[in-house]
């Protein structure tokens, strides 16, 4: 077994994931690769994942080692900001040819390792693998261990290919680099009671500094960030923080997990979105660092900034309140942000009238639950076409979610606003969650709308677009009332898992043709949730609507 | 509905307005074979034929009478003669249009007097088109002085038709002076795709638009033909576009017969909107796909510069039609139209988009602009000392534009042109924001004051629309 | 005639290049209702889908086989069937165009052998239209991606003639993928103009263009349609601009023996003189008088531009095509392209009006820039970072164009777009000299060392001409 | 005689000027107000003149009293530079309206200067007098002396409104203003015996650094500038200087006999437009400061940078040669230009093809044939067709002039660079003239030339509207041929005298027919030169044509 493939098997080991909760020894060797469906797969690849949550780190160089379509196609696209050096937003590649391709591409890559030391300097190098030299068999662990030697500088080999899985497993293998070949590297020149990391963090848009001057204000001090705003020598040394947040979206738990195990630094799971959130994360903070041998009043002090800052938060949401009382927003998102940022916008008087749940974990759906009520609308998977209808048909006012589906929110003239990677404003904190009120109210009361929605003059009121989409999607609906064999066939052609592509009535017929009571028993009949296994969710409530009732029935019968 | 406040400085601090001489003599630049003449001292020829050499970068026909100390109070009946004489004898113009400035209307010239005794005198102009239209310095502004004299061209150059017999395809166009050379010909464009015929009363698109002419000629080279303009009685429709047209609207239709539209926008979509389904209602024909295309273009950019636009305080200085044009057009763009300040009075300006509209200068432009914390400015090129000490992007509108290339072809009207205006407005703002707004650690020292700043919810300029 | 070199270094910094697998399905986008399909690991698509999704702001269809570790080891097969299936069943596009990457090509995947496998084994695909181009990562770049698949879309989709009469008012054209869709509405208004009806192979004009689409539609909207293509071998001509559009044309010409006229360049006076000249004999018809106006106005603005451009130094960075073109048209202004960086080969690389051309990277026109002393660089968006340290202006060609709004109506082509990017050029030197290279009175307090500096009179790029 | 007409009567007595020298008393009374034909005239107000020569002056309100057109439709227009304050590019104006008119505008502008003084509290404001309130009455002298005693600051009235005359006689008001209110009315902080006016010389963009380097560099201080970059204490307290130098524009002739004649500071006409023109110019300095007590080290020192810089001027414009020799240059400007420049162009080894005399004097003219031969080519007034001709026959490569005539050489395809007041490059000094030397040469080389004068595709060698223009010249020329009175008729119509309109058909005859011998006589009997008095010298041509071989004649018979 390689060493990428043992790293990558480690990965599926990782207990700090909750989905790996769920699974049987055996169903965890399988791994959680995705298995992606050809000609249905969205998303980037391993490699983008470790680009992704490497590249924030802003003093290194980051050294692609492939074909031009990895980084020529790619470099500099992210929103992350440092406040110093920009060495991370510059491109490097081995940009490799034919002949590489042919002869092995080492030697190339052992040069390119040596101009850019030479020119640019940097603490570290980090090499980056991708599928061809992993295909011709460059080895980059090998090359990098030379080059360090000559060098008398870190090269980091980040092992991690397009084709071994999607961009969460890349996320991963990232952090194993760090783990492997940069953590606990170098001691750091001054330690504090107030250490601090954070993991899974990358400062888009600067949005940690919307929350680092609380910490400043506590004595709180940021050892690493990994890896927003980061540098090569705190990482290398964050091995002495006494605590660590976790960043809620998971990408990193293997390199909080494993920081405390190694070293003993307890870690939590939060967020900085949402007022409650903010207020929750500074408050397990302080507490873990208490707990490290932090002075105690820390613990007052940062009851006193969370009252402080609620208060003023709340105060500046207050105004809104008139306008955007009874505003109802859909929010299509992933994880945490399906609920974390609910409380702020209820407060602000906006009504939530649905939530995706795609990404979303069980205690996700609960809190969704809790805020939302047992009605509360959850979002699977949807077409755009289907996505517009819902939008129409909840009357929602407005749509946050990430950039994929702005295009259909936006040419369905619906007021929409990016809450994830690609936006440009910054959410994070208390002012970032009155940011996002004062955001939504910018767009909801923007005057564009109602011109957008006026008719074309060629247009008559029946043959405008949205008119025909609607009149066709309440054709087929009405096709599939009149028919009921049609609409159960329909109903049952729901796709569940989209991973291995199994429908609800496949399920469905499992779990009634073999009584089924869980999921492993579902994978193993009709392979659902045997791909990323994001779908246990959706198989569970099948599962609850399903079987129960079935045995109710027989034993009704 | 705005505020309108008239500026009770006694000092003009840099002048927004220029004069309505000019403004008349501008209108005569869009007539072919035309000599504009400005009854007055030198300076007031030579200041505006500077303006106009500098803002179209072409060498621009306009003659003075030349008035002296001992002229002005005399009175410049003399001048006039000679002035008409002499540019009737050397430049050879098939029409002299004429201007009063403040000097010869201080001392009240009768200049329709005179020019009936040089007919008289002169019997070779008996008939020769001369029109002058009364445009003082010391009241109203550059485009009072464009439309008085476009509704004297039709009072005097547009024959009364002899048959109520119309021609259906003919269409007569009354351009306000915001429009370039370039928004001329894409109305042209626009009006003949729908297969009529226009006729733009001034063409400065056929006179200022930059081509290399065909020969030297000492008058305005292309421009609308005094042959036309005779005909535009059998017109079937006029089409005027900016308030300040509907004088020269009614003219058309008193004189005429000629029923007029009145568009008082063509930035924007639903001005564009308007402007197709009446082309197509009077055409007779549908709306080619071209601008249905260009419809949904426009629509597109719209979506995506909005995040940019939306939000955004602006400062904008230009004369009522322009102003009224481009801020609601940026007002219906969710952007907050924060200062306005123009030139001169318009049944337009108590309905444009913004609580306030001040009758002022480029200082007030300024100070409002700093106090109320614009993120852009949007005016003449004499704006550019305020945006630069201000520090923030200057977008040039409006007349004059000396310090840029190609000010004949900016485009704001038709979907296209709306398109193009906003990509390039959105652009500015990112790249301001690029340059000198990025996050830094310090963004958010002091966050509560910057939620301060954010957008009121309270403010009256963005009501809901339901 | 240039000097062209290669660079030498191991690592590439700032890549100009793109990957020439998602040059092609570029050139797929251009088709109705097709589903570009990349044949390797997921990346591969979803990088070059984020690049056009932000060039563009649209939703763009493209589908990956989704290569795993294993399956790239095993051979393909399975995931080109199963993802042409899921495609076929799922968005029912009417041709998926699939492109190699480096994964498949360094296994050798057989993809032509796939096809015929799939279409034996799944009857309902027996005469689908699927067309396969090789385009492997580590060969070549964007443009050949585009070129190749263009040449394959004419030897796959176009009929032979069955009769050897010609539509003399058919006319095809084979646009360079330096063209943008702005560019291609253009033209085909230009070429509709003389009568003519063309056909665009692709037609990203008619997909790309940034309007809201009558209908969520998970396949291209807009392009050319398959029933179009097939038809071309009946035009009279085919139009082909940039060379790298000389094989296709070629093709063409095997397949269908229409002849082709190859116009290397659509940017300049000249260049569109010719096309002008061409289009008025194919059609029988004269140079319509917007044209004729039109180039007035060319080279009004290259006479009003040249004061600025002209002796500037220019560092520009495009692909081969795209080069050529703006640097010869500033070339002819009188600028020096003191820095050429381009992507891959071309015959035209030896012709660029320059002593040398280096096919490199960022780095390198940056370096170059600020050893050259340049005025003003010229490449896609990634130059900003590179501009933004040299403190020099920056114009934004090419793709990708993700940091402004209205990449798609850029306009390059035609008299109109060449005088639009002159006056867009000019004004951004003035707006730097304005800005940055205002005289103090300590600009000459070493003048002998200014003079240095001026243009060399020993230059071999500017060559007399009389 | 109201003040402005005794100050007007008191600049067309100004012995300084060369046109009044060859004037007889009585027709110096008559001043030279250059009466303007309507419809025939071009240029601009004594109001314009007097902005234009005062204005560079840096940190001064200018404040038009008039209404908008002076004002609004002519302001920040100029190309000055200056070193530090930008007040001079605030646009000031009453901005007069129909009240104003009526009942009297000197209370607007006494308010408007109180705003100015509180609002940018200058060092001195700068009143313009226009057309309209001179006509109503406005006193702008008492309102001046009430506001600088109100206020504390002086308030200078610029008696110069737009009917009085041309620009030039504006300039020279603009100095009477200076030397009645200003200059003199400050003692300098310091002297020095290197103290040096510069008068009449704006700094236009910024071509005067060009030059002051070298003032540093021997010492020479320069007391004021009138007014480029200049600074109002300076110009208050340039009565000190020892020496100046009168640009040669003449502009402000009278500012500086009277500076001389009141305080005893000897002028010189100077300019530092050409290599030798600028080593004059040094000279003449090092002379004047020398006799006036400056130590005589300073020739030496002056002769040695002279050497110096003359050296490295004709090394920077040796490899220019080869390229420029044989080039043919048209000059088309006035005054100095018309020579000063023409031994720098030579030096790069272009023939001049002709030089415009329209406003140059006798000894312009004698410089001319000196630098070109007794051949030299001198172009009075040219319409623009005439001008193109004229390109074409002389085979001219490049014209330089103002901006005035730039559109027909453009339009014609011919290379052109401006070097009157409108250029944005410096040319002054000796870089300044390397300058010039490469611009022509970018210019002449601009490979655009050729593609402009390419036929366009539906023009064929005959239509081209160049073609026409030559036919239709060339038809003329036949036709005139052909017919001896027709061309005789054509000759005798040549306008010589513009102001008056008078052609020299009409001077030939009466000085054949009152046997005249002078201008004066000429003018008697024809009104030619009795308007600016420009065409002088064309008098002269013809009288020393005409009459001495009608003399000759009668003699002879």
């Amino acid at each position: 077994m390689s060493s990428l493939s043992a790293t990558i098997q480690n990965v599926f080991n990782e207990p700090g994931c909750g989905k790996n909760a769920n699974k049987s020894e055996a169903e965890r060797k399988k791994g959680c690769t995705k298995q992606l469906q050809p000609g249905g797969a969205a998303g980037g690849c391993a490699f983008d994942g470790a680009k992704v949550a490497l590249q924030p780190l802003a003093d290194v160089a980051h050294l692609v080692h492939g074909p031009i379509a990895c980084e020529g196609n790619s470099w500099d696209n992210r929103g992350a900001a440092s406040s110093g050096s920009q060495l991370w937003r510059t491109g490097f590649t081995t940009d490799i040819n034919e002949t590489d391709v042919v002869f092995g591409g080492e030697k190339r890559l052992y040069k390119a390792i040596k101009e850019i030391i030479e020119k640019y300097d940097p603490p570290a190098v980090f090499v980056y693998q991708t599928c061809v030299p992993a295909m011709t068999g460059d080895d980059i662990n090998a090359v990098c261990k030379a080059a360090s030697a000559k060098f008398g500088k870190p090269c980091i080999p980040v092992n991690s290919p397009g084709f071994v899985g999607p961009k969460n497993l890349g996320n991963k293998l990232a952090g194993e680099a760090l783990l492997d070949h940069v953590i606990g590297t170098v001691e750091p020149e001054v330690t504090t009671p107030y250490d601090l990391n954070i993991i899974g963090e990358y400062n888009l848009s600067g949005e940690l500094w919307q929350v680092k001057p609380l910490f400043d204000e506590l004595g709180i001090r940021i050892s690493a960030c990994i890896s927003g705003d980061g540098r090569y020598k705190d990482v290398a040394s964050s091995h002495r923080a006494r605590a660590a947040m976790m960043v809620c979206s998971k990408a990193m738990i293997n390199v909080a997990r494993k920081m405390e195990e190694r070293y003993g630094i307890p870690f939590f799971e939060g967020s900085f979105y949402g007022i409650q959130d903010s207020s929750d994360s500074l408050r397990e903070i302080a507490r873990l660092l208490v707990e490290r041998g932090a002075p105690a009043d820390l613990l007052d002090r940062t009851e006193a900034v969370i009252a402080r800052e609620e208060a003023k938060a709340w105060a500046a949401i207050e105004p809104f309140k008139q306008r955007l009382t009874g505003k109802k927003v859909l929010l299509i998102t992933g994880g945490v942000k399906s609920w974390s940022v609910v409380a702020a916008l209820q407060e602000a008087g906006m009504e939530l009238v649905g939530t995706s749940v795609k990404k979303s974990t069980k205690e996700d759906k609960e809190r969704i639950k809790e805020l939302m009520g047992q009605d509360a609308h959850m979002i699977d998977d949807m077409a755009p076409r289907e996505m517009y209808k819902m939008l129409k048909d909840a009357k929602a006012d407005i749509m946050l979610s990430g950039g994929k589906s702005q295009f259909v929110a936006l040419k369905a003239a619906m007021p929409w606003l990016d809450i994830n990677q690609e936006r440009s404003h910054a959410f994070m904190g208390y002012i970032g969650m009155v940011k996002l009120v004062a955001e939504i109210d910018k767009a909801i009361y923007n005057p564009m709308w109602a011109q957008l929605r006026k008719r074309a003059p060629w247009e008559t009121a029946s043959n405008t677009w949205q008119a025909k989409a609607i009149a066709q999607a309440n054709a087929e609906a009405a096709a599939l009332a009149a028919d009921p064999v049609a609409a159960e066939a329909a109903r049952r052609a729901k796709k569940i898992c989209h991973c291995k592509s199994v429908d609800l009535g496949t399920i469905e017929d499992a779990i009634k043709a073999h009584a089924l009571n869980d999921v492993a028993g579902v994978r193993t009949h009709t392979n659902a949730s045997g791909g990323c296994g994001a779908c246990a969710g959706r198989v569970e409530d099948i599962l609850a609507r399903v079987s129960a009732p079935a045995e109710l029935l027989q034993a009704a019968e | 509905m705005a505020k309108v406040t008239i500026g009770k400085k006694a000092c003009a601090v840099n002048p927004l307005k220029m004069s309505q001489p000019i403004g008349g003599a501008f209108a005569f630049l869009g007539l072919r074979g035309a000599m504009p003449l400005l009854h007055g001292s030198q300076g007031c020829t030579s200041f505006g034929l500077t303006l106009f050499v500098r803002h179209f970068k072409e060498a621009v026909p306009m003659q003075t009478t030349a008035m002296s100390e001992v002229a002005t109070v005399l009175g410049g009946y003399e001048n006039v003669e000679q002035a008409i004489l002499n540019i009737h004898k050397r430049q050879k113009p098939e029409i002299i249009g004429i201007c009063s400035t403040g000097v010869t209307e201080t001392k009240g010239d009768d200049v329709d007097g005179y020019i009936r005794l040089i007919r008289e005198k002169h019997p070779e102009l008996a008939s020769y088109p001369l029109v002058y239209v009364s445009t003082p310095d010391f009241k109203d502004a550059f485009q009072d002085g464009w439309d008085k004299t476009v509704a004297k061209m039709v009072e005097v150059l547009v024959d009364k038709p002899t048959s109520t017999r119309r021609d259906p395809a003919r269409v007569n166009v009354l351009p306000g002076c915001h429009l370039t050379p370039g928004d001329i010909e894409e109305l042209r464009t626009i009006i003949e795709d729908f297969g009529l015929e226009p006729s733009f009363l001034p063409d400065i698109g056929g006179s200022l638009d930059g081509h290399i002419p065909d020969e030297f000629t000492p008058t305005t080279i292309g421009g609308i033909g005094l042959e036309e303009i005779a005909m535009m009685g059998s017109a079937s429709w006029t089409i005027a576009i900016g308030a300040q047209m509907k004088r020269a609207a009614e003219a058309m239709q008193v004189r005429t017969g000629v029923p007029y539209r009145l568009f008082e926008r063509l930035c924007g979509l639903l001005p564009n909107d308007e402007l197709m389904t009446f082309l197509s209602e009077i055409s007779g024909r549908p709306v080619p796909a071209k601008y249905r295309r260009q419809r949904g273009q426009l629509a597109d950019a719209m979506l995506d510069a909005h995040f940019h636009i939306g939000g955004r305080r602006l400062a904008i200085g230009a004369e009522p039609d322009l102003l009224f044009d481009v801020s609601s057009m940026l007002h219906e763009m969710g952007a907050q139209v924060a200062v306005a300040v123009t030139t001169t009075q318009s049944p337009l300006l108590e309905r444009m988009p913004c609580d306030e509209v001040l009758i002022g200068d480029l200082e007030d432009l300024e100070n409002l602009a700093k106090a109320r914390d614009c993120a852009l400015m949007m005016t003449h090129s004499h704006g550019r000392q305020a945006a630069s000490r201000l520090k923030i992007p200057f977008y040039r509108i409006g007349f004059p534009m000396f310090d840029r290339l190609g000010a004949g072809h900016l485009l704001t009207v038709g979907y296209r042109g709306t398109r193009d205006l906003i990509f390039a407005l959105a652009n500015l703002i990112i790249a301001d924001r690029e340059d000198n707004h990025q996050p830094t650690p310090d963004t958010w020292l002091d966050p509560w004051a910057e939620a301060q700043q954010a957008p009121s919810p309270d403010s009256a300029v963005v009501a809901p629309l339901h």
